[in-house]
């Protein structure tokens, strides 16, 4: 559905509806929906909307392989996966807003202000337990700030998080004193150097909570009614639902997603610090919108959100392997990405 | 001006004394630094990689540089996996990458620690970096005399600050105020802007609304001191005293000129990072200094900040870096 | 007659659907020319085909003697024909002038002169009769009447040879229409050809002259008398079949249990408005567009905020302004608007049915696969959604399928209270006579209705008691037994028509 | 209307509706709608529609009176005037995109890589009117890139000019070797320092660029056609009206602005630097949207933008005059941009 690339890029709803690639209303629709079993149908559908990403993954494995040896070694994989598992745990949380209508600029300095409060003198001296209970703490404390301001103060998404952005990066600094601030309990730095048959507990850490927010946006009440108010908040509001609370929480969910992130990231470099995260948010909301959310609202798969986010990890562990400059790894980043959108955009107009 | 090309290593590369110049085995060594869009970064560099050519048994393996920690991190491992003979790491933050380094020395691989420093001593072989508390003090003590010399009494004293994030601005700025208080003055105005020409700009034109009157005005970086000195210029300000920081090319032709208020800049040289790469050498090869007695390279190497005025510009113009 | 536009054999097939399927028409000068067909016959695509703004993939379009092809909007305009689409088509932040004259702006050195615009669009507006509506007034200020009202303005600023009109009647009240067919009558006589479609067969034979019918994309019937044709043909060929269009009547008198009690309810538009629904009754509410029926519905359920008044579903209070409250309650709304406020355009039928009624199908929360699947097929079932696939995407529903979609959402829900608000509008007759039995179903299992419509024989047909409304005033209430058409017809429009 | 300051906010267009101010066809509005001239009517809508920001503008003012002696000298708000008038140019450009539907991500780098490109020594030998060329032409090439790829290649937006930014930095960086480009030009660099009748070029030039930006969004066909693409693409399709070429059109104007602001940013800090601009698409946006522009398109005033710049400039200089720590000054410009909207909506719901 040319739609789901396409957005709100004008004059393409119109060239949509005249030109090629709608689906209509008769078309292919029922015979995609009629597939195997229900659950399988649905995670294929996952899949299956997203197979130009799969490709562009495939593609850029098949550079990966041709330009460095080391690309295909198990150790350089995990690496990918690693690297990919703290964005990644933040754009579950940002695929939930965005396809509940909403934004979230300001999950990388809320992850960065979770991580500084989480590894202060104060909070490691009770333990690790108590600096997860932190982390997440701050993390959903922040997201239901944002929450509160946007469905019950009425101000606009892009704003209030832009602005949360900006005072959780103060308030870290301040807390910090603008140090970074090491991680001494060996229970969190244990997180980044444990493994498990061969894998690193934070790519479990990840495949967990993509396991667990995949369930929630497809299997719940609490997802289904998250397409539902960013499809339509009207007409879900006509139907009963409470849309202020039911956005305030998805707030709420992102900013916890922020919050495990601030553990892992704490981890995975032995500090907190008011620096981790910046412009995570672009990246994360690039990689939902790549995975085929609309920015819109209302429609959108988890997968593709994780496929996203793959892509863009791939892309830079193979400038590293290839050892670019980074001036030329950006010129050719942003070449890349929209020829992966491209080529997503068409595979989905291929299969109907 | 910037647009000539770079002369090689700003000419700061060591003259190879006692026998250590003789070559000695073969040795790979790895470089990783953050990627700025600064010229005291470039020239880190430039002068690393030029170092490095000088000497035939130096086999050196740079990393691309850049800003993201998790980059960097996965950059040295793969440096750590090709097993170098020895590291020079200039971190993007020393706290975030000291794990790495007790990695790679846990690994046998030496690591020699470019300015930023990590937070153990076992996460590196030698140390070596610019005195940041010592820079301040430099700067305090030059306008100290300046203005003692002057007469100034209660003299309002500016600053502008690099990004108040970094360790190394906090140095700084607490050197600084320290040695104006051995003077009996105290910094009036302090901001921080980003080590942009842009954000020096902005900084500065608005604090210069903030104080009418100035005597005296610290910029800690001269690659944002160019967009200081041009507002500066704009606001049609000339009453005080300028002393910048880091010694670029560009500001030691300015005080050459003497036409700006900038009158002097106190260095914290890129020419470390020759030195890094000669000590990585050493140590590999498991050589001592020349010129010392000891058969071992020190742990920690600290350099001296100078101050550069009209007086002794031309000495230093060699080792200026281009902004 | 010499026809001024010749259509033979379009065919045009979006992905999966064809939606024209060999469609002939001939339209001659100074006619108006009516299209009929069921919801999702194909009106809408062929007149997108004339206004260019759709490819046909097959077919012949001969204008004025000579073949044509329209490969844009813009291609058509130039030709003579100007179109008003059934989706409204106005931009809500530009001005009426600036929406009557976009994409024709009068300019000197690309800037527009808006005087000229102005005046114009005043020229019209008087026309059509509203020389109330400011020129420079924002268009999504504007009701929906009035909107419809700029988009005819648009049409006839064009001076086309040929107009279409896609169902322009949908949002105006009685006196707005007559206003309208007044002007087509005007264009008919300077030669102007009018394409007209419209679900109100009486309308058609109002005004129409010859009438072409579609079915399934193909023209089944052309060039009917538009006067002489009896409806029940003109029906069976829309539908395949003979299809009972009467409201029926009620089978047994309402209940005793009074559900629904409104009490000198007050809001932004509208005051002191009292009303009870027992159990098994049918209130109507009838008034012109604008009088305020919506807010007064939208209020008793909640989505409003009230300014004074009590709610009460079987004697207890509801707190105000909150629907989820309402709904728990007991209460249903299927909005006016179908497809901003009712449907989650992007989700399948079922997904749309269970939306109220989601939890019941959860167990702490979690939902099985497609739990909600079978319940849903069997209200689809109970309400003839054709087809009946709870999987379909709703959107590609036709306009009376997707109105009992919302329907089927209540009904799955089964509340004591519903209130329907303009249930039929853009619904075809078929689908029509469905959602009356419909009506009648439930008030006869002792669920509480409210109507609102603007058809007043709608009203009067379905309802036990009608209120009239007028500028947010309930003016009478009465059993439906005791008023007539004309009667209405007075209340609604208040003393100065009378 | 309420709606422009809360947007996507679910469960508000219905409150909104109910509020007061809603005419219909046959009510009274026509008293307020016969203003006096079309030219007068139209600005002081713009006004009239940011009397929030306004006050926000005076709140901010007293504030600087009362804490800091110089805040009310001719100096000082000549240097906010000076300190807005880069971004203020490039958020006319981003109010166009935005009100035409679109998002524009890319400007603060683009104006990077034309400030380089215009600074190169290969450039400057050509003396300042090739430099001034240069800078448009790189601005409104890369505006094209933009809008082409939107409009014909049917991408989001978002993820084309996210793209972009990469890109543009890419290249800067690659031709600048990471260096400040000196402006050795004098012509270009007297820009910044020469003043006509006390007040500096730059504000006049600022001024200039808002005057075209305004009298072309208002007055000509171009500019209301803006709105018709924004407000229902649709609509503007079937009207005739030429969407595509129009849409790719709004990212050249994005483009040339940030042309304008290269040469104007070489000229104040005498450099040309891929650091330039860094975080401007943000600011610029934000600007936007507190100006009362809808983010999704077809409504919005220049007017309100320009307040906006205005707000965020003012913010930083009274912090600055204060001598406030950055990590205060982030805490609070957060709170203050949420509690500015929040007024400003207020305001706004209370004039019809
Ligand atoms: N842009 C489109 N893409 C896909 N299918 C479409 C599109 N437009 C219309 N259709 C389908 O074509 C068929 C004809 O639709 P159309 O809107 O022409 O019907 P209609 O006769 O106007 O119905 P109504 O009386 O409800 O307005 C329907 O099945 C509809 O879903
Ligand atoms: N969302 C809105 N924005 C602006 N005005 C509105 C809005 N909703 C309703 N109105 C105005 O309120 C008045 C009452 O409209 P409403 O549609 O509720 O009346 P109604 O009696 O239900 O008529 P209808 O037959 O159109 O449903 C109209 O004049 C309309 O212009
Ligand atoms: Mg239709
Ligand atoms: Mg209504």
């Amino acid at each position: 559905m040319s739609e789901q690339t396409t957005g709100r890029a004008p004059a393409e709803s119109a060239a949509g509806a005249a030109g090629a690639g709608v689906t209509g209303p008769r078309a292919g629709g029922a015979a995609r929906d009629a597939g195997p079993s229900p659950w399988g149908r649905l995670f294929l559908g996952g899949v299956g909307h997203n197979l130009g990403l799969v490709a562009v993954l495939a593609l850029l494995a098949v550079v990966g392989v041709a330009t460095a040896d080391t690309f295909a070694t198990t150790a350089n994989l995990l690496t990918i996966l690693t690297s990919a598992s703290i964005i990644g745990v933040i754009t579950v949380g940002a695929t939930f807003v965005i396809i509940g209508g909403g934004i979230d600029l300001s999950v990388g300095k809320l992850m960065a202000l979770a991580s500084v409060w989480a590894t202060t003198v104060a909070t490691q001296s009770f333990g690790p337990w108590v600096m997860v209970f932190c982390a997440l703490a701050v993390g959903a404390a922040g997201g239901l700030v944002n929450g509160l301001l946007i469905a019950y103060g009425r101000i606009v998404p892009f704003i209030v998080t832009l602005a949360m952005l900006i005072s959780a990066q103060g308030l870290a600094e301040r807390i910090s004193g603008r140090r970074s601030q090491i991680v001494t309990d060996p229970a969190i730095a244990a997180i980044a150097t444990t493994r498990v048959l061969g894998i690193p507990l934070l790519v479990y850490l990840f495949a967990a909570v993509v396991a667990v927010g995949w369930v929630v946006l497809n299997r719940t009440t609490f997802g289904r009614r998250t397409f539902a108010i960013g499809g339509n908040p009207e007409a879900a509001r006509l139907a009963g639902l409470d849309v202020r609370r039911h956005t305030a929480a998805l707030y709420v969910v992102s900013g916890l997603c922020c919050g495990v992130a601030a553990i892992m990231i704490a981890s995975l470099t032995t500090t907190g610090s008011s620096t981790h995260g910046t412009l995570y948010e672009l990246d994360a909301i690039a990689a939902v919108i790549i995975g085929g959310t609309l920015l819109s609202g209302g429609r959108g798969t988890l997968i593709g959100s994780i496929l996203g986010v793959l892509v863009f990890t791939t892309i830079t562990n193979l400038f590293v392997l290839n050892n670019l400059d980074t001036d030329v790894q950006n010129i050719a980043k942003g070449a890349i990405i929209v020829a992966a959108v491209l080529v997503q955009a068409r595979a989905r107009r291929a299969t109907p | 001006t910037s647009n000539a090309a770079p002369a090689p290593g700003g000419g700061a590369t060591a003259a190879a004394g006692g026998d250590n110049a003789e070559p000695g085995k073969p040795v790979t060594i790895g470089f990783s630094c953050p990627a700025a869009d600064h010229g005291w970064i470039a020239a880190i560099a430039a002068n690393a990689r030029n170092q490095a050519g000088l000497y035939p048994d130096v086999t050196f393996e740079a990393v691309n540089p850049t800003t993201d920690i998790a980059q960097q991190i996965a950059a040295v491992d793969t440096l750590i996996t090709k097993e170098v003979s020895a590291l020079v790491i200039l971190p993007n933050d020393g706290s975030q990458l000291t794990a790495l380094g007790r990695k790679a020395t846990d690994a046998g691989i030496p690591v020699i620690n470019l300015d930023r420093v990590f937070d153990s001593p076992l996460a590196y072989r030698t140390w070596i970096g610019g005195d940041n508390y010592g820079m301040g003090v430099a700067a305090g003590t030059h306008i100290g005399e300046q203005l003692k010399a002057k007469g100034v009494g209660n003299p309002v004293i500016g600053e502008i600050a690099g990004i108040d994030n970094l360790p190394l601005t906090q140095a700084r700025s607490k050197g600084f105020a320290d040695a104006l208080s051995s003077y009996g003055y105290s910094v009036g105005p302090r901001q921080a802007a980003d080590f942009t020409a842009q954000g020096g700009q902005r900084v500065a034109a608005n604090l210069l609304q903030a104080a009418p009157r100035l005597d005296a005005l610290w910029n800690h970086d001269d690659d944002q001191g160019i967009g200081v000195l041009a507002a500066i210029q704009q606001a049609g300000r000339g009453e005080f005293l300028m002393v910048g920081g880091a010694g670029s090319a560009n500001a030691m032709r300015a005080i050459k000129a003497d036409n700006t208020v900038l009158k002097a800049t106190v260095t914290y040289s890129p020419s470390m990072a020759s030195s890094a790469v000669a000590l990585a050498r050493l140590v590999a090869q498991n050589r001592g200094m020349g010129d010392l007695v000891e058969k071992e390279v020190p742990t920690s190497l600290t350099l001296a900040s100078a101050t550069i005025t009209k007086d002794n510009v031309d000495t230093y113009l060699p080792l200026g870096f281009e902004s | 007659m010499t026809s001024l536009l010749t259509v033979r054999g379009i065919v045009k097939t979006f992905p999966g659907v064809r939606a024209l399927d060999g469609v002939d028409l001939d339209v001659a000068a100074g006619e108006v020319h009516c299209l009929l067909g069921q919801n999702g016959a194909g009106k809408s695509t062929l007149i997108k085909v004339l206004a260019g703004a759709h490819q046909p993939d097959a077919g012949e379009l001969t204008w004025a003697g000579r073949p044509v092809t329209f490969p844009g909007p813009h291609a058509a305009d130039a030709a003579g024909i100007a179109t008003i689409h059934q989706e409204l088509d106005l931009v809500p932040g530009l001005s009426v002038a600036e929406n009557v004259v976009l994409g024709h702006e009068p300019s000197r050195l690309g800037f527009t002169r808006f005087r000229d615009a102005e005046a114009l669009t005043r020229g019209l507006l008087l026309r059509l009769g509203h020389p109330e509506i400011p020129p420079r007034r924002e268009v999504g200020r504007l009701s929906a009447a009035g909107q419809q009202v700029v988009s005819v303005a648009r049409a006839l600023a064009r001076d086309a040879r040929l107009i279409v009109m896609d169902e322009p009647t949908a949002v105006l009240d009685p006196n707005e229409v007559r206003n309208l067919f007044r002007v087509v009558g005007e264009l008919t006589a300077d030669g102007v050809a009018v394409v007209y479609i419209s679900h109100r067969l009486e309308e058609i034979r109002a005004i129409g002259d010859r009438v072409t019918v579609l079915k399934d994309g193909a023209t089944v019937a052309r060039d009917l008398p538009a006067r002489t044709t009896p409806t029940a043909e003109v029906i069976r060929l829309m539908t395949g079949r003979p299809v009972e269009h009467a409201i029926p009547p009620p089978s047994a008198p309402p209940g005793e249990e009074v559900v629904l009690e409104v009490e000198d309810l007050a809001g932004p538009g509208f005051g002191g408005v009292s009303f009870t629904v027992r159990a098994g009754e049918v209130v109507g509410l009838a008034g012109l567009v604008g009088s305020g029926r919506s807010e007064i519905v939208e209020t008793v359920y909640g989505a409003r905020r009230a300014t004074a008044g009590t709610v009460r579903v079987r004697g207890r209070a509801l707190r105000t302004g909150s629907v989820p409250a309402a709904v728990r309650a007991g209460m249903g709304l299927c909005p006016e608007e179908r497809k901003s406020q009712g449907l989650l355009l992007h989700e399948s039928v079922a997904r749309n049915v269970s939306l109220a009624a989601l939890g019941r199908f959860a167990r702490a929360g979690f939902l099985g696969p497609d739990a909600e699947s079978d319940a849903a097929r069997a209200v689809l079932a109970r309400l003839d959604v054709r087809p009946a696939d709870p999987s379909r995407p709703v959107r590609t529903l036709s306009g009376g399928n997707q109105q009992k979609v919302v329907l089927a959402r209540w009904l799955l829900r089964g509340g004591r209270v519903l209130l329907l608000d303009e249930p039929t509008r853009g619904v075809d007759v078929g689908a029509r006579g469905e959602i009356y039995a419909l009506v009648r179903q439930l008030a006869e299992q002792g669920v509480a209705v409210v109507v609102v419509s603007s058809e007043i024989p709608e009203v009067l047909g379905l309802a036990d008691t009608v209120l009239v409304v007028r500028e947010g005033r309930v003016v009478r209430t009465a059993p439906a037994a005791e008023l007539d058409e004309g009667r209405v017809l007075d209340l609604v429009m208040g003393a100065a028509h009378v």
